[in-house]
């Protein structure tokens, strides 16, 4: 059921067997609950971050090989980046999943990221790779926007 | 008549449709009923048939290769649709006809889930025209009975045109809703759109245009029409039955309770209550009509490999020579436009001492299929004083040997009928 | 497992069915994902065909030859599919899916237009099962926001039933409706139909039954199950998407006021206000679903062929050999009823470890096709513990080979997973 | 355009060309108007009935042939008959109206409405050909009924 075709690369198969960053962490400023209301996959996350660069990502929640590994090698991209580069790992990433299989990933800025990019070939599986994704950029964007202190928990 | 396209190859065209070498009644049949429904090309019955035998699954909702395979045919054909007429992938509903489509639309408003702009009470005005197709009216009406709202409509003149002498007044500070039709379904008017939308914003009243019969026949750009909502129907213009289209500006939909609830249009469902998906799937309760849309699709893909440019200079020519050639018919009389300008290729008519349904089925037996009555357009048979109508439709596959053969049809109805 | 009947000659009739010869990722295709849509047969895909090539028009407008050709196949098919759920001509609506037929009825309740039976308000109940495909859940809570009337449930037993233990405080004096599903999709159980219609006729409770999954597998006589309503959806069927029915009991439609307004659901038109044509008409605005009414009428045709009672009984026999194999795959658990005792073909299951995207994903590396997520009942998912599952769901052209592919594709997942 | 095939027969021509009592006429016990609303057709129609016998049907309206002829035919056919006998040709005729083309009308009872045995098979029409015998059958109704006084004008 692997191969170089398959959904399922050593490395995503790798994350969710042995994924990074998991258990749910303090100090952080922000936490969200993110669900995929097609298959109820969901995920809580923390994010800290200080003086403009990610401190911290932690997470836990339920779903599928591809969401956890999506998030486990999420996790791996945006701790300790400055907060724009992470987010452009982000973009990257997002457009990476929106490109039904006509992208060719950049390694330097996705790394692990690159094993998803046959996962765009599957649009159902999509949402799953996005999961984890979206609960950190919204996370993030509280913690760093204006209304930061305000909506921390 | 000059064009400025090199013209359609019709002979060519027609080959694409098998139900045009039909005959009727030991007559070639000579289809002109295409404002109440067109035929499809083998294109589009190929698309149809090659994705129910060989892609067909249900969409959104697997993860199987020909759920995926669905899905995608399913979602391309939104694109396309929505390319057709100028739009992007994520304004578009599919409904199962036009009429869902309006009703989608009249049902946001005056709902106390809907953004402000949907609210509509007592004192509030929708308003509408007197050439609508009822499926453009009874929706308005059923919204004005439901809310107290007050429904008003612009007259028509002698000629089959609005009647704008009264535009401030029709559209005041109390019009939430202006909704009128691209191109009248009875009369053939195509209306000045720009005029209506100008003044719709001068008051902030939202525009909708029923494009049931322009989509089919003439380029359209929903973003260049400057309207809110556009709709039309799948089997006007190639298509299948069972699909019709919502187009909406960016933003609108997303301000619009859900007009049916059930599966596909959810977020999160708990037993004592839900949450509703984005647009446009909050739109598109339960399993969507799939194969009709990629059949819809296929539609557009042949209408554009054919250009609507030319679909709509041919036309014109058919037209013409329609009005010209009925104007030699004595005691026959156009109820609408009596020339080509601004208006499409419906065109009704009387004929002196012969009931409508009595021309269309003496026309039948020599094979002519033209539609008689009130065309889902009641209130403008009685605005032109006349019971019914029979009306003549044409579409990029009729012939002026057609038109020719309508006219001197015509002649023989007339003939024994007096007999 | 003895069968009163001959049993079905799948083979035979797999040939009519072209997407069953399709390979899937090397392998053939082994379709276990019917309850969420069945595939057409050559004979569904030919009526199709056949009628949109030559036999094509707009219905109930016209006096031409296509047009009363299209008419008479349009309405021959309301006969056909309303005879077979054991109904008449006249209390049969098409709908676009089985969603809009429950939002059909449920519109209907508290609103003004409508007879007394069809009153609803605060203090009032419309009762419903934990078990309901959200598209006969949502409407009503639509409905209950809407009118301030309660929504109550039934909930469901560890095995996978109602639970009817409060069955006659659930439905009282105060419950106006109460709709519920004949055979629910994710957990494949057969409800107890004449309980339940018994304890709604002590208190004077509309009935409406959601047929989408019994009518494709079961005989189904909808006077003799005494219901209200019954609705189902033409794609699980055999028929094409983009078609579902709403049956209701003689004299009750006529009470309904419309759902949608606009061509064809009218009587008289005027522009301040309209009457409305009676049932079924009333209920069929704009242009209907007209070549889907067809090709679901030949589903019918070809379900009737096969019997309905031998599609049931080879079912069963799948059914219970399904779950034996399901018993012997160490780390599985079925959700719902575990024998074949009043349940259908549609079987849920978790498999420990490996969440259901998972496995219906590497599943689909075999071929296999079965539907994974929540099938839009998530409320059944949250009861018993799991975020969503596996369904395998059969239909009259499985064989016991593809239900054993399936077992054995569950231990080459499981080694996958547990490498 | 005519033939033994054709929907529009001679007899059926000439009702239409020379239709029998047309015109409204007093006295009369009730006056009702029907509307055809699929086409606009119309028929306002009075109906006298005295000692169970219907004694006068007389009309007016704008329709189709079919319409107008078949509503000529129905007044030959009712007026001097006596009510219950009246409304089984009014049955008779109904039946033969939906039978789409499977019934032999019967000549004894039908006469020249048997010339309408050919519309049953175009559906669209069938409507038109009932127009007016619905309007003599509901005005009677009213006249026979128990509410009869109140309701004449
Ligand atoms: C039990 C049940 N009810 C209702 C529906 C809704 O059917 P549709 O999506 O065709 O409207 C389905 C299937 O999707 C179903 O399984
Ligand atoms: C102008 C116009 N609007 C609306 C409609 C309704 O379209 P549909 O019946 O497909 O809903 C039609 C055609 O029937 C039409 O011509």
């Amino acid at each position: 059921m692997t191969g170089t075709d398959s959904l399922y690369q050593e490395i995503i198969l790798d994350h969710y067997k042995n994924p990074h960053h998991k258990g749910l962490r303090d100090p952080y400023d922000v936490e969200v609950h993110h669900v995929n209301p097609t298959c109820g996959d969901e995920v809580t996350l923390r994010v800290q971050v200080r003086d403009g660069v990610v401190q911290d990502v932690s997470y836990d929640g339920q779903g599928c090989s591809i969401s956890q590994a999506s998030t486990s090698v999420m996790t791996d991209l945006v701790i300790g980046q400055p907060v724009p580069q992470a987010l452009g790992r982000a973009e990257a990433f997002l457009a990476l999943m929106q490109s039904r299989g006509t992208l060719e990933p950049d390694e330097d800025v996705l790394e692990d990221g690159i094993a998803f990019a046959g996962v765009s070939r599957y649009p159902a599986r999509v949402k799953c790779a996005l999961l984890g994704w979206m609960a950190w950029k919204d996370a993030t964007a509280q913690a760093v926007g204006p209304s930061t202190t305000e909506e921390t928990a | 008549m000059t064009l400025a396209l090199p013209a359609l190859d019709v002979q060519a065209l027609r080959a694409d449709f098998p139900v045009l070498s039909r005959e009727v009644n030991g007559h070639p049949l000579v289809y002109l009923d295409n404002a109440s429904s067109s035929h499809k090309p083998v294109q589009v019955l190929d698309a149809v048939r090659d994705f129910d035998a060989h892609h067909y699954s249900n969409v959104h909702r697997g993860v199987h290769t020909l759920s995926q395979e669905a899905t995608d045919a399913y979602e391309a054909a939104r694109t396309t649709v929505a390319a057709f007429l100028g739009g992007r992938h994520d304004e578009l509903v599919f409904t199962k006809n036009a009429t869902e489509a309006v009703n989608t639309v009249a049902g946001s408003f005056g709902n106390a889930r809907a953004g402000e702009r949907f609210a509509l009470g007592p004192g509030d005005e929708v308003c509408v025209t007197e050439m609508e197709h009822h499926s453009n009216l009874v929706p308005w009406q059923m919204l004005c009975e439901r809310t107290g709202a007050t429904l008003r409509w612009f007259p028509l003149t002698d000629e089959g045109r609005l009647d704008l002498s009264e535009l401030d007044a029709l559209v005041n500070e109390r019009t939430k809703v202006l909704a009128f039709v691209h191109q009248g379904n009875l009369l053939g008017t195509v209306n000045p759109v720009d005029v209506l939308v100008a003044r719709a914003r001068e008051v902030g009243a939202l525009v909708l245009l029923d494009g049931s019969q322009s989509a089919p026949h003439m380029p359209v750009d929903v973003h260049a029409l400057g309207v809110d909502f556009y709709v039309a129907t799948g089997h006007k213009m190639l298509g299948p039955s069972g699909v019709g289209l919502l187009w909406a500006r960016p933003g609108l939909l997303d301000a619009m309770p859900p007009f049916m609830g059930g599966g596909s249009m959810i977020e999160v469902v708990q037993m004592a209550s839900s949450t509703y998906a984005k647009a446009p799937e909050r739109f598109e309760a339960g399993t969507p009509v799939i194969t009709q849309a990629v059949g819809l699709a296929a539609a557009c893909d042949y209408l554009t490999a054919v250009g609507m440019d030319r679909v709509a200079a041919h036309e014109g020519v058919l037209t013409a020579r329609l009005l010209e050639g009925l104007r030699t018919v004595q005691g026959v009389r156009v109820i609408g436009p009596d020339t080509t300008e601004a208006r499409g290729s419906a065109v009704s008519f009387v004929v002196e001492g012969v009931h409508p349904h009595d021309v269309g089925q003496s026309l039948d037996e020599l094979g002519i299929a033209v539609r008689v009555g009130h065309h889902c357009a009641a209130p403008v048979c009685r605005r032109y004083g006349v019971p019914a109508t029979a009306r003549a439709s044409t579409y990029l596959y009729n012939t002026e040997a057609e038109i020719d053969a309508l006219v001197e049809g015509l002649e023989r109805v007339k003939a024994f009928w007096s007999a």
